[in-house]
């Protein structure tokens, strides 16, 4: 039991997490919680800690100290990338990272929760469920004419909705996703938002991004981070409002 | 000097020696005025021993010669042992350091070499009697520098002929050092000498204050020691067996700074090529090679054109194999790297196969044979430190390299071009958006590593081979030094080579060379396995590409 | 049917193993069925010769699943080769019982003039040809997977993985020098006598290991084959093109390089073994680090990333060494050195991904004005690697 | 398309293996084949390279002498790169395909060991020329280098007469010939009464570069009171910098001089050698040797490789006595059958370059005269000592306890390479 009693259990804890670089603080006694079923929008200037912070949660990065808990018990910070995957933590990176040299629907199928096992996987053959999922998330991301393409030939905005569709095809409890909307046109953004709150229902989300329309179009709560530590913390236009972040981050 | 170590096992030959010798002595000492008919007949009947066949023959007109006081011995017999000495028909003719030829029972000077000359048989055998004789006859030279090599070569023969000369020597000797000398010979003469018990204890104390190899070697073998002497020899062993022992262990980690500072300079320009851009550069050995090439034509040159130049060649060496192999390092990067920017693995094999071109584009040009690179004069031989033996060559090895690891630590860190190039490395966009032309600094780059590569060469060439292979040598320990330093930083070469250098020479001794190798070669695959990313890392987020 | 079933319609496997098999067997023939001075007659040197370079297409074969499909580049895999050959050569040397020069029952030559009283422990069992078969395989899996677990398990990758590998080979081969490990030192393993009682040089023997290379080859081929194309190969294809993704997707990366850098291993040991009765030697050169880069460049001339490429590259490339050494033998590193940049500036797929590609641009242009432009099939070899493979 | 390709490359293959197999048969019998088999690349090309030459100067001469039989020779130069299955498989093409009559070829041991079976199954001839480990005899070799008994013995037996060694230090590289001329030398020492403290053996990796540690040790060594010796079986490359650390820690050849083995002109050409006067090497030939055939030899051979400077070494004058050894053998044969040749070889004697004439033994070792040279400032030797008579090559030494029974003898009807005399069996010392 790593959190006393708060109910219901956050699916993610975050509580005094420091991670140093060669002396510097990439995160500063950073705490965060998030609960079931919540969509968090993480917002903060470069070098502000966002990235490590999600290499802590999933990882790949070790805090110095520092509490980090999924659904309240189970302890993260000393497991490594692959268990906090299995355990339902899915991670989007900023630049759409998917399997180029593999088709759409092979992309879809390696991410399908389930055979992790080397052995397993190399008997594998695959079920008629999940044949039916991966035809579910293709529709769902739009992808099903591209199915037999290769992913490397896919255009920006494609992989990344590939890479989403991956990132469900895990059926993850927590999803981080990274500037999911960099490098897209208006209506890709527009598009994103929505498929992000349809997957909200479904899913905690945590979201880190710097597109402020995107970020509205959500509507969600917001968490401003600083220095490698929480500064403001609320509603969008509540956060907005806070001199410190207008001071060291929207003034600009 | 270093000759005064050995040698002490000469009593068995030396014995007809030493009675022509002490002759020789009374005959320079008391018979001043020794008809100079018997002079030369002695001379002349010595001289007629060297036409032999017969080193024991020869051995004894050394002997002879010396006694005949004829006054050109010395020459003559530093002519036999040079092997200037020669046999022309009857004659016994010698060609001085100059190369005008001498006739050597009258020292007339003769026209160019006799017909038919043929050189006087020597071997080690000759040349030492040779050397005891001459350090017999030079005691009282007027340079210093002979009288105090004609010290240490009676202390290594103890030759007992040579006490009346050197008590003599002794009391009209000025020079603190060559004083020294004579003393300890004194004293070892007198030890293997039928002095008493007293002087001998004496002898031993002055000899024990050498501390050294030879006065251990000396006292091991005094004969027949009285009790006292055996207690006061063996006590006298071992403080100087201890203090060996310390010298010896400080002796391996000296070895190992030296081998360490070898494994620097071979390493330290792949420091740069794939430290600072992280290009693989298989062929970095062979710009080594070219480095240790380029010594070897400018050797050549002066040789035959300007031999008085010999000295300094290593000095027009420098600049000019940095230059060669700096040249061939831009082209190597414009023509074939540059094609293979962030495909680091290809870069290995493209450059592996380079390296296979240029070995064989030497054997070609060079031909497969060693190629001889000289030691200049201030790189050779050796001086004592306590009890440790320093080559000049090794030592010089060991400044020059921290040297030119230091001007490197200038040119990147203080110089508009190191400037540029680590802003090149760290973010090529930006350094190209802010006007710096990223080619330029990537080929110049490259060419600073090779050149560097190539000024270890110059080095290299004065310890090892200079063939085709002496790049592949050294390939495989310098990335070990540059991955287990910690890649892009030249502290942790610094570290990376000296600490694998000390190991190595540290273990030598305990597994010997073969085992030493493998036991660091394990540990160091080990230790990569443990810390990936070397000794001194870089951190944070830029590394993770 | 059965063909069909297994190949589906991949022409190139097909192609591959009819025509290697179409070999073994003609060879076998014309070297057996006739007599040495008719024109059809395969002589004895180039069964051996052919044998060698069906070895080096194993080998080749086992560099390419680790780096044509998992991205890791071992500049060591001669150590595993070697390895396997000098299982096999441990065993030969027991084959020649009382046979040596010495007449020494147990002990081979080498440890009688030693000095040697008895075997070394680690000899002990060689005599026994499945122990040895077992070794073969044990030595190099072993070796692989104790190397492949602590590097990969600190995530050693790319080039800094590449070092290692080679100094662990270039420590194995300091080590096998010294005469001292019991090995044969500098001279290695020789003078073998016959294997399972038959006789090692008569023709039969020679065609038999010639054949059982080529059976050996199509089996790891059709084995890579079918890890490759299974989930289990997707994985590795993954890995090699996006390792953190495939760890965010919760793949433990480190198992999957295990499994094929050790099954990789075990190819390379038995390619070794087959290859020491053929060349009769084994000694400490083979595990030069020169060896295995060479044997990695093989597989980039064929063609990485596609099996039948690794194993045409080693064939073409050795047989060009057997040609050049014989006919300009100065020029054979200026020849092999220029390849070696030749292929990576200017042909990174390879043979098998450049020929098609040149033979399709022809097409094109032959039938450029008759025909609209249509985009070009992808070669077989779509599936090679895009990026480096660190 | 691939599969076109893959046709297209099947073809290629098997068109090269047919046209490897067919060259066997097409040449007509218009010349006597020879076979060179030396490194012309790799890390022994250093010292192999120059042997080709010989081999091709040797055959050029012939030739113009009119040939052998009637016919011309012609030689066959191939590289086996100094990978050693590679000497395999070019002994198998230069027998099988080239036909060659006999090959003259390999340096290292290991490089013998593996064309070894290739001779004795294919039945040709293998000339050997350099100075080795002995303990091989085989039918299908000649060897024409020094066998131990031929080199270090005598070189040893110097040190000890002349220079009143009593204390050695073995040094060589971990390979078999050093260790096994370091096992015979040391039985051999310890035979004449030399204490097993006053032998220091040490090995060092090939290619060793950093000797800073070993020659410290060997001063230490020397300094122990008794005259002390180093006798050098240390490999090629690792000879210069050895001589190097050795001349600037200051060991003169007066205070510890040291022999070798494997140190001729060749090597010493790479070195400066004012600081080695007086340090050793016993061979069979030196260059500095004075007689009218050697100096016959020199100026042909500097014509020939148009160099005046280019020095000769022993492993040359063996291929000169090998090679002249098998043109009189296979005119006394008549012919160049394999068989009748190595019968016909046994007995031949001809002149060597140092004034005598080297005889084919019936263990297929020569007759040779041992020379002890010290090196002078030139690069040449100063001969100090040559043994009065001939010295057969010993290739089962006695001073080894594996072989000291047997004997060699390929004349019928005993025609045996490791007969044991004590159980009167061919075939070793096994039952």
């Amino acid at each position: 039991m790593l959190i006393g009693d708060i109910s219901p259990k956050p699916i993610l804890y975050v509580d005094g997490v420091t991670v140093t670089f060669d002396g510097f603080r990439a995160l500063n006694d950073l705490s965060l919680v998030i609960a079931p079923g919540e969509m968090r929008a993480i917002i903060g200037p470069n070098g502000a800690g966002k990235t490590t912070m999600m290499d802590v949660i999933t990882g790949k990065t070790r805090p110095d100290v520092g509490t980090v808990a999924f659904n309240g018990d189970v302890d993260l910070t000393k497991m490594d990338e692959a268990a906090i995957a299995q355990l339902g933590i899915g991670r989007k990176f900023q630049k759409p990272t998917v399997f180029e040299s593999h088709t759409v629907r092979d992309n879809l199928q390696l991410a399908l929760a389930g055979l992790r096992k080397p052995f397993a996987v190399l008997f594998a053959r695959e079920t008629a469920k999940e044949k039916e999922r991966i035809d579910e998330l293709l529709v769902l991301t739009k992808l099903t004419e591209a199915v037999d393409r290769m992913a490397g030939d896919l255009s920006h905005g494609q992989k990344q909705w590939l890479e989403i569709g991956m990132l469900m095809a895990q059926e993850p409890a927590l999803l981080l996703v990274d500037e999911p909307v960099a490098g897209m046109t208006d209506a890709e953004t527009e598009e994103t938002a929505e498929l992000l709150v349809e997957i909200n229902k479904t899913h905690s989300v945590v979201v880190v991004e710097h597109d402020m329309t995107f970020v509205k179009a959500l509507g969600v709560k917001v968490t401003v981070l600083h220095e490698g530590s929480v500064l403001a913390e609320g509603p969008l236009d509540q956060v907005q409002a806070n001199e410190r972040v207008i001071e060291v981050y929207l003034g600009r | 000097m270093m000759r005064s170590l050995f040698l002490r096992c000469l009593r068995p030959l030396a014995a007809p020696v030493l009675a022509a010798v002490m002759a020789a002595a009374f005959v320079l000492a008391g018979l001043m005025a020794a008809a100079p008919a018997a002079r030369a007949d002695a001379a002349g009947d010595a001289l007629a021993l060297f036409a032999s066949k017969s080193y024991d023959d020869i051995e004894k007109g050394i002997a002879d010669l010396a006694a005949s006081g004829h006054p050109q011995a010395i020459d003559i017999l530093s002519a036999l042992g040079d092997r200037r000495l020669h046999v022309a028909g009857d004659a016994i003719v010698f060609e001085d350091a100059a190369g005008t030829w001498h006739d050597a029972l009258t020292g007339a000077a003769l026209d160019g070499e006799p017909a038919g000359a043929k050189a006087v048989r020597a071997n080690n055998r000759i040349r030492r009697a040779v050397d005891a004789a001459l350090g017999q006859l030079t005691l009282m030279s007027a340079d210093a520098g002979k009288r105090y090599d004609a010290a240490l070569s009676v202390f290594k023969s103890r030759d007992q002929a040579s006490l009346p000369l050197v008590r003599s020597a002794l009391e009209t000797e000025q020079d603190g050092k060559v004083k020294r000398a004579l003393q300890q010979a004194l004293a070892a003469l007198t030890l293997y000498g039928d002095a008493d018990e007293t002087a001998k204890l004496e002898a031993i104390d002055v000899i024990a204050d050498m501390g050294n190899q030879d006065a251990l070697a000396t006292l091991v073998g005094v004969p027949e020691p009285t009790p006292a002497m055996a207690e006061a020899i063996s006590s006298a062993q071992d403080a100087i067996e201890s203090s060996l022992a310390i010298w010896s262990g400080v002796q391996s980690v000296y070895y190992g700074i030296s081998l360490g500072s070898v494994l620097l300079l071979a390493a330290i320009g792949l420091a740069i090529t794939f430290g600072v851009m992280g290009v693989i550069n298989m062929a970095h050995g062979e710009m080594v090679m070219i480095g240790a090439y380029t010594t070897f034509m400018v050797q050549e040159v002066i040789r035959n054109s300007a031999p008085f130049l010999f000295d300094y060649s290593l000095a027009i060496a420098l600049p000019l194999a940095f230059l060669v192999a700096g040249a061939v390092g831009v082209a190597i990067e414009r023509g074939i790297i540059r094609f293979l920017y962030g495909r680091p693995l290809e870069t290995l094999l493209a450059t592996f196969g380079l390296s296979l071109v240029l070995q064989q584009a030497v054997r070609t040009i060079f031909g497969p044979t060693n190629r001889e690179v000289g030691n200049p004069s201030w790189m050779s031989g050796a001086f004592d430190l306590g009890g440790l033996t320093l080559t000049y060559n090794r030592m010089w090895i060991i400044v020059f390299a921290f040297v030119v690891l230091a001007i490197l630590m200038v040119v990147l860190r203080r110089t508009a071009f190191g400037l540029q190039m680590r802003a090149v490395t760290q973010n090529r966009r930006m350094a190209g958006s802010m006007g710096i032309r990223t080619n330029w600094v990537d080929s110049l780059t490259f060419g600073l590593g090779s050149g560097v590569a190539g000024i270890a060469g110059v080095a290299l060439s004065q310890i090892d081979n200079v063939s085709p292979n002496l790049g592949q040598g050294y390939i495989i320990d310098s990335f070990m030094v540059v991955v287990f330093g910690g890649v892009g930083n030249l502290w942790g070469t610094l570290v990376g080579a000296l600490t694998l250098g000390i190991t190595n020479k540290l273990l030598e001794p305990v597994a010997g060379a073969v085992l030493g190798k493998i036991i660091v070669l394990v540990a160091l695959v080990l230790f990569i396995q443990r810390k990936p990313r070397g000794l001194f890392p870089q951190k944070g987020r830029a590394v993770e590409r | 049917m059965i063909t069909k079933r297994i190949f589906g319609n991949d022409r190139l496997t097909l192609w591959f193993l009819g025509i290697l098999f179409g070999v073994l067997a003609l060879v076998a023939v014309l070297n057996l069925a006739t007599t040495p001075d008719s024109a059809f007659h395969v002589p004895t040197y180039a069964v051996a010769l052919m044998g060698k370079y069906l070895c080096y297409a194993i080998l080749a074969l086992s560099i390419d699943l680790v780096w044509g499909y998992v991205g890791i580049l071992s500049l060591g895999h001669g150590a595993f080769f070697a390895l396997g050959g000098y299982a096999m050569g441990m065993y030969l040397m027991r084959q020649i019982g009382p046979r040596g020069v010495y007449g020494d029952p147990i002990l081979p030559d080498f440890m009688v003039f030693l000095n040697w009283k008895e075997l070394p422990w680690y000899w002990l069992g060689f005599d026994n040809f499945f122990f040895a078969m077992f070794m073969v395989a044990l030595v190099p899996a072993l070796l692989a997977f104790v190397f492949g677990y602590l590097a990969f398990r600190s995530r050693v990758t790319g080039v800094y993985l590449s070092i290692i590998t080679q100094a662990m080979t270039y420590a194995l081969l300091l080590a096998f020098f010294r005469n001292d490990m019991g090995f044969g030192g500098n001279n290695g393993l020789t003078d073998f006598k016959d294997l399972l009682g038959f006789n090692l040089q008569t023709d039969g023997m020679r065609v038999t290991l010639f054949v059982s290379s080529g059976i050996l080859l199509a089996a790891c081929y059709l084995l890579c084959r079918w890890i490759t194309l299974s989930r289990f190969g997707k994985v590795l294809i993954a890995i090699r093109d996006a390792e953190s993704r495939t760890r965010f997707m919760g793949y433990r990366v480190e198992g999957y390089k295990v499994a094929a850098f050790t099954l990789s291993g075990i190819m390379a040991g038995l390619a070794g073994a087959l290859y020491v009765p053929q060349v009769g030697i084994i000694n400490p050169g083979e595990f030069a680090p020169q060896n295995s880069i060479e044997a990695v460049v093989w597989v980039a001339v064929g063609g990485r990333g596609t099996l039948v490429g690794a194993a045409i590259g080693a064939i073409v490339v050795n047989l060009g060494k057997t040609l050049f050494t014989g006919w300009l033998p100065d020029l054979w590193l200026f020849a092999l050195g220029g390849l070696f940049v030749f292929v990576t500036l200017l042909m990174p797929k390879g043979i098998l991904g450049t020929v098609p590609q040149l033979l399709e641009m022809a097409r094109n242009r032959r039938a450029q004005n008759a025909v609209a432009e249509k985009a070009p099939d992808a070669p077989p070899s779509a599936d090679a690697p895009k990026g480096a493979g660190e | 398309m691939s599969t076109r390709f893959t046709k297209w490359l099947a073809g290629a293959v098997l068109g090269a293996t047919a046209m490897v197999g067919a060259t066997a048969g097409a040449k007509a019998e218009d010349t006597i084949k020879v076979g060179v088999l030396h490194s012309l690349s790799g890390t022994m090309a250093i010292s192999e390279t120059t042997l080709k030459d010989v081999m091709l100067m040797l055959i050029e001469e012939q030739n113009k002498k009119g040939g052998v039989l009637g016919m011309k020779l012609e030689p066959v130069v191939v590289d086996p790169a100094s990978d050693w299955p590679l000497f395999a498989e070019k002994a198998r093409e230069l027998i099988s395909v080239n036909k060659v009559s006999a090959v003259f070829g390999c340096w290292t041991s290991v490089s013998r060991k593996s064309v070894l079976p290739v001779f004795e199954e294919l039945d040709s001839i293998l000339f050997y020329p350099v100075q080795y480990e002995g303990e091989e005899s085989s039918r299908n070799i000649f060897y024409t280098g020094a066998a131990p008994n031929q080199q270090a013995i005598p070189a040893v037996d110097y040190l000890m007469e002349e220079e009143g060694v009593e204390r050695w230090v073995l040094a060589g590289t971990d390979y078999v010939y050093p260790r096994t001329t370091n096992k015979i030398l040391e039985a051999y020492l310890k035979a004449k009464g030399v204490a097993a403290d006053d032998i220091m053996i040490n090995y060092t990796p090939f290619g060793h570069s950093d000797w800073q540690t070993i020659v410290a040790d060997i001063k230490k060594f020397g300094s122990a009171g008794k005259k002390t010796a180093v006798v050098s079986t240390i490999n090629g490359d690792a000879n210069v910098p050895f001589y190097k650390e050795l001349a600037n820690q200051g060991i003169a050849a007066t205070d510890i001089p040291v022999v070798a083995f494997s140190v001729g002109e060749e090597e010493l050409a790479g070195l400066d050698t004012s600081n080695l006067v007086g340090h050793l090497a016993a061979w069979n030939y030196f260059m500095s040797v004075d007689t009218p055939e050697n100096a016959e030899f020199i100026e042909k051979w500097q014509a020939f490789t148009e160099n005046p400077k280019r020095v000769s070494n022993d492993p040359m004058e063996a291929h000169v006595i090998g090679f002249n050894m098998w043109v009189k053998a296979v005119e006394k044969a008549g012919t160049t059958d394999p068989d009748a040749v190595i019968d016909a070889l046994i007995g031949v004697s001809v002149p060597n370059l140092s004034g005598g004439y080297s005889t084919m033994m019936p263990n297929h070792h020569i007759t040779k005269p041992v020379l002890i040279g010290e090196i002078e400032a030139d690069g040449q030797f100063n001969i100090v000592s040559q043994t009065s008579g001939l010295i057969m090559g010993d290739e089962w030494s006695d001073y080894l306890e594996g072989s000291k029974d047997l004997i060699s003898d390929w004349r019928a009807p005993l025609s045996c390479g490791n007969f044991n005399v004590a159980t009167g069996k061919c075939g070793g010392s096994g039952e």
